[in-house]
């Protein structure tokens, strides 16, 4: 065990997968940096540091700096993955999967499927998601529900530093494609990870903490303002039982489902806006599935049907936050059937 | 013309074989017997083979919404081709891919593609794996495809990594009812794709010897550079863009005169009959077989099993 | 009144418009079709009729055949549009959203926000959607979900002749962006069309049959797939309240909410994949709103969470039909609480 | 030098306001007083001010994430575009935008994009509608954003709907920390425009004179042919890609060296004072105009009134 922050986790992940695996490579825009420049390759490694050192230890055939265009990235990676590599593609800001999102959704996603089975394509898309920056609408995205919504994806949302380890390393080793998104405002988030290898199975949501008067779902982010509230709402007495589904797809319906069953209310936090999200998908399967434990309406604590604003004060009124999560968990405790 | 017989033989077959499976489904398809978007590929064989003879099966490569040349080319086999396209549960995807996603991963085929423009991009994935082993990879693409920006992205992307990727544009002059003249601005789709930075070929692409002798040319070229380049083949579609299409925006007899003045099999014909490398029975007889893998094909393809409901479940992950 | 069929009314409805207004615009591939072929410019009018004449009656410069370049077209038309002309943008089939989604979703939606409420850019954006043909993964799926979450685009999903046109005219009068979809199946369904002028506003559904034993929500084709399983389902003695949608975003809360007070019992049928889908985000918002309501269960007859196959056997395997409407409505009818 | 003294003491003005704007910016973000992404154009003045002298109000322009210096060279309010970088209400987007989405459509300014290639196709909407009024619309776009698939289709759509669109490539030879030459593989990015079918450009992007007679020509014949064209400025940014930006990848000395020597404030200057078109005090005194300016606009801005929590609601649609 060893303290780390998120950012470095990933990293070390990225370069044990690298020296184990030959086949493993990657690409995507700067991850290297400096190429063509007078300065030479950096070792900097990418804006987010998650690539820095590699470029210089596995060469420029493993370690790709691409043009801008993602499309080209997710093909390239997508296309040596179906010959025999296997590829991390890096998307800087989530956001970008608008200008690549059919070599995504209708290429790698389905190859499996279309081709009866007899291709395999095994691609890690990293992207960086999320607000918290004033990076405004086109770089503060959460684009979770997008991508869960995709037959044929896995899809990853880390929030701690040993998970964001043990996902990724499941992530580079799994046969499918995996969308592996990292918020950028948790990048520099510490906290244990354990030594050497390290694989945290997909569908398996962390219990984070007991209580039984409300079950609170949540993933990136969101993990840590639900865990802020229900500290706050422990002192009113009010036990939330929180789970970090920590992929979306696959999910872990039978921990969302047992905890409903004890708890009997059932509270969504999702950064995105509203509409055919992650917090709807789970609601709908609680309501399908577990209606008769519901004591009360299912709340949901999301951003609104806007697109993510600049300015600090919209920013925060934009983002759910620990204040608005004891709100609704208040409201939702004081609910009485009519 | 340095080919042996048997060679002359295997690409005529194969160029015949496309023939005979596109003339057959667009019966079939009339028919009723056949569902889906169908867009054949006769008139194009040559362009088909004439690359694919070159290639073994650590050379990929990606096809479009036209597809079935390109398997056939590169080796799927028909029957299982057709069982495809019958949507059995024997067929080369299990009845899951149909025409557009028509593949075989395991010689080299990466798939058919629904969208146009999605192939080059993969092709250059390819190209990675393949630079590793001294071999190539090839993007077919129409003249409607390369204005796509993921084929000018793909183009750039191969040129910056230098991969052996190289983009065959068979211009058959229309995207849909569209002209070529209309939709691309510039004059010439190759002229645009060396500006990339590529080296250029260009060939008959209803001559099977010219797409050929160049296509030996540019795969010396890529294996040993190591860098992708660009061809643009002249090609005829004799069908419509898909099945069902009026065709109104041919001129008048064109559809006659490129049946007529270029048609690979008839070239081809004239080609080795003359230099008296092959004689019409051998020819002949190659018809004739091809005929029957075809005929079996269409009759096996209606027997085959049909998938079962629960099947759509299956193979959207290897593991969940 | 006259008996038309979809794709007649969409025609004649975009033919009104631009006959009114002589800044709509209309482009999309082959939408004229034959430019640059021998056989010169025809009458066709795209692969799905719906611009046949257009050309001849209003000229090269409003009538605007492209090059398959889908993130062009919809850039083209949305400067268009940000400069004084209405656009017209024809996506030929939904699933090619995936080459152009970034000049839907992170500039069309957001312009007028982003730049402080100071743009408007009326465009409509057809799209041709849905499954039914044996078109396979890549020419068959629905994508509503995916443009209702975006905030910024309104979504329309017609499924009779008169709404297309009511809806049709609203849309190319709109001062905001919309997403027009239209189902490939329905194109020749045929029904009364208004004559002359005819609006429909955004954001009220329609009643399609009244009952008072289960809340059926539904759009495009599969309002007429309720209402088949509604009839066999009368003759059980079930009452169906049948709402089609009409518009996802803005949505008629209302018309459900009222619906489900009334019947206590819901059941939607989605087109798409069941994640975080439109099925999903309805019944979250009546998990939510109509909770005490609810007498069971919420169902959702959707797709599975697989690519669209192509076999005859697989795609019926794949689509909701009325019979599974009606397997889930008696399901639903003889749930009781435990 | 056909300008007039009024012309020359704009031209002036615009490039001197943005050079202050920017490095007013620099201070003020290393203060931590202005949140979120911000890219300073300082360095490339010559470009958008030789570019915008030429254009009115229905023409239209659209820019990049590095969008404040064609902002203010096509006339959006200097005050008002540092409210919304200070995110107040007051702000040319209420607050709502930030630097990247920095806009005045009602000035002709289509905006800043945080998505890079996004603007070239937005370009050519306006193009069309440019068109019906004899003017024309111009596509900023950066040496990285050229190899976006994006940028590529707007290039061949303009040639193809025949619309009078500029793209104005400002090579600045990077884009973040990548060098041009790596990442766009052709040799020229003006030649491989030029490829897609448009008369090409090329002007030293450091000298406001350069550009500004090279966009005289290319703007009379975008307007009188209704054709695009495209245009290759080569520059130099003097700040980070973005503000936080070590720029490791610099060589030795060329910071120094390209602020000592490719300087268009210095060059016009220069120029003007030695063609004694203007003199030393002429352009002294613009300077203190322009920073008692700047002085304003940040102090106005700091007071300026914030958003309320519920104005993230508004502006989303016109009605819903
Ligand atoms: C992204 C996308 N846009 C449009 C289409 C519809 N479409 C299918 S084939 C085709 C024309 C392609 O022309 P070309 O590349 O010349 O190939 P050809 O049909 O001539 O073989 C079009 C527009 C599509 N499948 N994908
Ligand atoms: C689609 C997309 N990909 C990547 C980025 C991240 N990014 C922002 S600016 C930039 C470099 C742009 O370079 P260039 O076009 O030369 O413009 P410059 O920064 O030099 O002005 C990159 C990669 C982005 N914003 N959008
Ligand atoms: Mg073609
Ligand atoms: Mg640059």
């Amino acid at each position: 065990m060893a303290i780390k922050m998120i950012r470095e986790a990933i990293l070390e992940t990225i370069d044990a997968e690298m020296a184990r695996d030959e086949s493993v490579i990657m690409l995507g825009e700067d991850i290297v940096g400096g190429n063509g420049a007078p300065g030479g390759p950096e070792a900097i490694g990418g804006i987010w540091s998650t690539s820095t050192g590699l470029w210089a230890k596995y060469g420029p055939d493993r370690v790709i700096d691409t043009p801008i265009s993602e499309s080209a990235i997710i093909g390239a990676a997508s296309g040596a993955a179906l010959t025999g590599k296997r590829a991390i593609a890096e998307i800087m800001f989530a956001d970008f999967i608008g200008v690549c999102m059919d070599q995504i959704w209708n290429q790698v996603a389905k190859f499996r499927y279309m081709f009866g089975g007899k291709s395999t394509c095994p691609i890690v898309i990293r992207m960086v998601y999320g607000a918290g920056f004033n990076a405004a609408a086109q770089h503060s995205q959460s684009i979770h529900a997008m991508v869960t919504a995709m037959p044929g994806l896995k899809v990853v949302m880390p929030s701690t530093p040993a998970d964001a380890k043990g996902l990724l390393t499941q992530a580079i080793r799994d046969d499918d494609p995996v969308i592996f998104l990292e918020h950028k405002a948790l990048y520099a988030v510490k906290g244990d990870v354990p030594d050497g290898e390290y694989l945290i199975p997909f569908g398996h949501a962390r219990h984070v903490t007991q209580g039984d008067d409300i079950t609170l779902l949540a993933t990136g982010m969101m993990v840590g303002f639900a865990e802020k509230a229900a500290k706050q709402l422990a002192e009113d007495g009010i036990g939330c039982d929180i789970i970090d589904l920590r992929t979306t797809s696959p999910l872990d319906e039978e921990a969302i489902l047992d905890s409903v069953e004890r708890t009997g209310r059932l509270l969504i936090v999702d950064e995105s806006p509203p509409r055919c999200s992650l917090a709807t998908d789970l609601s709908a399967i609680v309501a399908n599935k577990a209606f008769a434990s519901l004591r009360a309406p299912i709340e949901m604590v999301t951003a609104p049907h806007t697109p993510v604003p600049f300015a600090r004060e919209l920013e925060s009124a934009y983002l759910p936050s620990p204040d608005k999560i004891v709100t609704a968990a208040t409201r939702l405790m004081s609910y009485k059937r009519g | 013309m340095q080919l042996s017989r048997d060679a002359l033989l295997k690409a005529y077959r194969q160029m015949k074989t496309i023939r005979a499976f596109e003339n057959r489904l667009h019966d079939e398809i009339a028919l009723g017997e056949i569902a889906g978007f169908t867009h054949l590929y006769a008139g194009q064989e040559a362009c088909a083979v004439g690359v694919c003879e070159h290639l073994g099966p650590k050379d990929y490569i990606i096809s479009t919404h036209r597809g079935h040349g390109h398997c056939i080319a590169k080796g799927c086999d028909v029957v299982d081709m057709m069982k495809e396209l019958y949507g059995s549960r024997e067929g080369l995807c299990k009845g899951r891919g149909g025409s557009m996603h028509i593949a075989d991963v395991n010689v080299g085929m990466l798939g058919a593609n629904g969208i146009v423009g999605a192939g080059a991009p993969i092709a250059v994935g390819a190209g990675i794996s393949a630079k590793a082993t001294g071999h190539v990879s090839i993007a077919f693409s129409g003249d409607g495809a390369c204005n796509q920006g993921t084929t000018f992205e793909a183009m750039n992307m191969a040129v910056v990594l230098k991969v052996p990727v190289i983009f065959v544009y068979e211009n058959n002059h229309y995207s849909e009812h569209t002209g070529v003249d209309y939709a691309v601005g510039a004059d010439s789709i190759l002229d645009r794709a060396g500006a990339f930075g590529m080296k250029t070929f260009r060939a008959d692409g209803t001559d099977f010897f010219a797409v050929y002798e160049t296509m030996r040319e540019v795969i010396e070229y890529c294996r040993t550079t190591k860098l992708p380049a660009a061809v643009e083949l002249d090609t005829e579609r004799y069908f419509g863009h898909f099945e069902g299409d009026p065709q109104r925006y041919r001129g008048p007899g064109e559809l006659d005169r490129i049946r007529e003045e270029r048609d690979c099999l008839k070239t081809f014909r004239e080609k080795v009959t003359e230099a008296k490398l092959l004689d019409g029975a051998d020819i002949d007889a190659v018809d004739a077989e091809v005929e029957a893998l075809i005929d079996r094909a269409v009759a096996e393809a209606k027997a085959a099993e049909k998938p079962k409901p629960e099947h759509v479940l299956e193979d959207v992950y290897i593991s969940y």
